[in-house]
């Protein structure tokens, strides 16, 4: 039995979540999402998993500020972020790619991520495409920036950057990436050559696989929860059709 | 009193060109059908005002040339893709955009709400989203000892939010549900107009749980009943969203061409100056 | 996973002396049980935060000597007349109060709801209430033109919120409707218990009705039964207020030792050191 | 059919709100309460009456703040008030007698009204009590003024003061209250020794008594929903027995 790379992402993820109360994750995340409920499934204390915008996993009831609500009351403790482009500065960008504001290429826009982000305590950076693409030296538009000035309130702030590839601990201090894992399959310099920003080295190990154990509890328990409110993504990657609709 | 009854299509002739429009988000009270008769009046110049967010509401508007500038978290066709005839018309240089983030359009109404020139939020500060808010101002917190910058948000009093809703009972009171963002929109707007897909005879006031859902009448000046409303959206648990034709439209509207084919299928069509 | 049910009085043990308490009005959920094994246990130095007003909880909590200091918009008996035990302690220079209004107290508890450090109020301007306020600034608003004096109101976090409601579910989540007033309470303060009539089975979430009026579990550290547990105060649609007893502690609480024998009465006597 | 002195409040009241979208009464209002219903009753377009504190006859739901929030909206068009002490300036006093904060004679506090005396544009003062110790020169606290300086945002502030023996109408821009009008009984010295404060005098006509048919419609359609809300009041003024709580 062996676990698929996002098998071993969701792991990793789920690792981070250990101990948290409440953990928010958004819609079209099905990676996050399976690793929250992997770790209120393995948590001894209530966890709160909230899925934005499903009805049965997402116990907000004042509309959608409620999450924005929480999140500055410091109920949050872990929110998942992504980005068309994430810099080395762990800035991020949801906008565009080119000058602002007629891009060459327009994106949705930042969502939540300009409170979010300054506000949740730890926020992971989860973009499976890891290329100089989309991990660049500096983004075309910051929707939120990685770090703040002195004297500006940020209680929260970007813990890690996960990718297909490897995964990055933010220094908040430096400003600045550390390279701590890289994924089964990959080397320093595989990671070196798809990234576009520069990064500092940590003990750099490789991501260990989830235990048998749990990679039966996941495809075993987890799956038929993930299929609720991700059926797509929980039918490719282990065939469980969805039993009721989120 | 019984609340006024009109048609969706004079819930469109109500929404004024240039308005300042109400718009809800996709896992709210999407209001599709009054959308469609919008784009058959060829309303112009609009501008939204997305509490935080738009989809296919938002595109097709943009698209069919109804829209002169945004104000948003995010525009996007959610598991479909991105919004296209809003991507294309970015990048042509042809809509102005305020991109904001979803807790600022919130704070924004709240102000409304609450009767207040402004309100404060935190984050914002250091993003390129300040920086092109020329109408945001960073204040230092007046509480703080030392440095603190602030963002205060000015009040954006709406001028006609159209929201669709499962039910209304016949006195206008409407239920939500916890979709309060709708009631934020609603507070902060002059004038209301909502679709449900029926009219119940049962004042929602008769029950404890139904009234903590609803939307008080006083806030709404007319209904109308539109069975489907939201379609092709989804509508909280009575009708989830229709993949099938979202799936459909996000490839249609990914060229001019497509997406007048897509509208010429609802008999509809883009206004000729857009 | 299911809530932590206690008692009564471990809810009363774990709000500590010194503590700023939050306090519903008398048409929400008075935690009345609590409030007598608060004055069982001889709670001291409570500053009461009311939102807005508080009624026989406010006085009785007075009258034991539990009270250091209120904020509210009124402390009164409603249509049974003064609150006694409170106005004797202001009368005699024992009680520090800090006169609000309503929407100021509500004001103050967003805040903290919304993680700022202060929001913006109209009115107040030219009140005594804003001149013996210190703790509140005036500040000319930033996006007027002209002159355009505005109050702001500091954020005020509550160290605990007690409150009584119809029901919860095993869960933890709380029935209360449109008492959303005790959400507000509830979001602003760091710790929250809460009294129920009953414990049922079902999810409030199983229905968007019930969960439109919930209070949603993970605000919400234990929850403890106490079957009329609000009276003499009403409860919503399930018991009216005891208008009896309310008259009869009116009466009694007007003098010292009137209020000690109607103490007694329940099995309670105020603090030695009041 | 002769009306009594709360028929004859209730019936100048109810012309005083003719045309409102939105009248809020307090809960221990039994007058206002009683105009405003008939007020709604004989109205030919939709009027909000909300009465606070009563469930059927309340139709916020984002609980209490949503009246002040309402009001600051300018939808709520006419709101009452009282006070302690009430001056010749409308300042108002609903905090209680002497110096503060230990006062002689402590009173409830000033509940919404140093927002709604701002906001809602016809405030009406309503004091039965009309003496020289309710109606004051100066009020011992301001729990709301009558008036603000130049540049205040002030939309709404005093219309008139009612009470069990007169009418003032506020001239806002004299900051003085005049009298229009006494009620059957009263002269304009008994007005004037029972004052505590100076008044301009305009007309000063009599109030005008309901019609017949008013005073019927009163007694017969309005009293019966009078006793929902203030059950003593209609028991006393009409003999009709509440049909269920409110």
């Amino acid at each position: 039995m062996k676990a698929s790379r996002e098998e071993l992402l969701i792991s990793l993820l789920a690792d981070r979540l250990a101990g948290d109360r409440h953990v928010a994750v958004g819609a079209a995340s099905p990676i996050p999402g399976s690793a929250a409920l992997l770790a209120k499934a393995e948590s001894s204390r209530p966890m709160q998993v909230t899925v934005l915008q499903s009805r049965r996993h997402n116990h907000f009831v004042e509309g959608s500020r409620e999450l924005f609500d929480c999140a500055a009351q410091g109920r949050i403790d872990s929110f998942f972020l992504g980005g068309v482009q994430i810099d080395g500065q762990a800035n991020i960008n949801l906008v565009g790619i080119g000058d602002y504001p007629r891009m060459k290429k327009r994106f949705p826009g930042s969502f939540g991520s300009a409170l979010m982000y300054y506000v949740v305590p730890k926020v992971i950076l989860f973009r499976e495409e890891h290329s100089r693409r989309s991990l660049v030296e500096k983004v075309d538009f910051i929707s939120a920036p990685g770090s703040s000035e002195e004297g500006v309130y940020r209680p929260g702030g970007p813990k890690a950057l996960v990718t297909g590839r490897a995964v990055f601990e933010f220094d908040r201090i430096r400003r600045r990436f550390r390279l701590e894992q890289i994924h089964p399959g990959e080397t320093k310099k595989s990671v070196e050559a798809a990234t576009g920003f520069a990064y500092d080295l940590g003990a750099v190990t490789e991501t260990p696989a989830p235990s048998a154990g749990r990679l039966e509890f996941l495809r075993g328990e987890i799956a038929p929860k993930v299929a609720q409110f991700y059926p797509e993504f929980a039918e490719r990657m282990w065939g469980v059709a969805a039993q009721s609709a989120a | 009193m019984a609340i006024q009854q009109i048609s969706v299509e004079e819930i469109a002739e109500a929404v004024p060109d240039g308005a300042l429009l109400g718009i809800p988000a996709d896992y709210s009270g999407v209001p599709m059908a009054v959308t469609r008769a919008l784009i058959a009046r060829e309303a112009k110049e609009l501008r939204l005002f997305c509490l935080p967010l738009t989809t296919i509401q938002g595109d097709m508007l943009i698209g069919a040339g109804c829209v002169a500038g945004i104000e948003a978290a995010a525009v996007t066709l959610g598991e479909y893709g991105l919004a296209p005839r809003f991507s294309a018309a970015i990048e042509a240089g042809l809509l102005d955009i305020q991109d904001s983030t979803c807790p600022a359009l919130h704070t924004q109404l709240q102000a409304v709400e609450r009767g207040v020139p402004f309100m404060p939020m935190r984050g914002l500060v250091g993003s390129d989203i300040l920086r092109h808010r020329p109408d945001w101002r960073v204040i230092d917190n007046p509480f703080a000892d030392e440095g603190d910058p602030l963002v205060l948000l000015p009040a954006r009093p709406l001028d006609v939010t159209v929201i669709h809703a499962p039910y209304a009972d016949s006195e206008g009171n409407v239920f939500i549900g916890r979709r309060r963002e709708l009631a934020t929109l609603v507070h902060a707007s002059e004038r209301t107009f909502v679709t449900v897909e029926k009219v119940v005879e049962q004042s929602l006031f008769e029950s404890e749980a139904t009234a903590a859902g609803a939307l008080p009448a006083f806030y709404v000046e007319a209904i109308a009943q539109a069975e489907k409303g939201a379609w092709p959206c989804g509508l909280t648990d009575l009708y989830p969203p229709d993949g099938g034709e979202l799936r459909r439209y996000a490839e249609a509207a990914k060229t001019a061409t497509g997406f007048a084919d897509y509208l010429a299928g609802l008999g509809l069509s883009p206004r000729a100056a857009a």
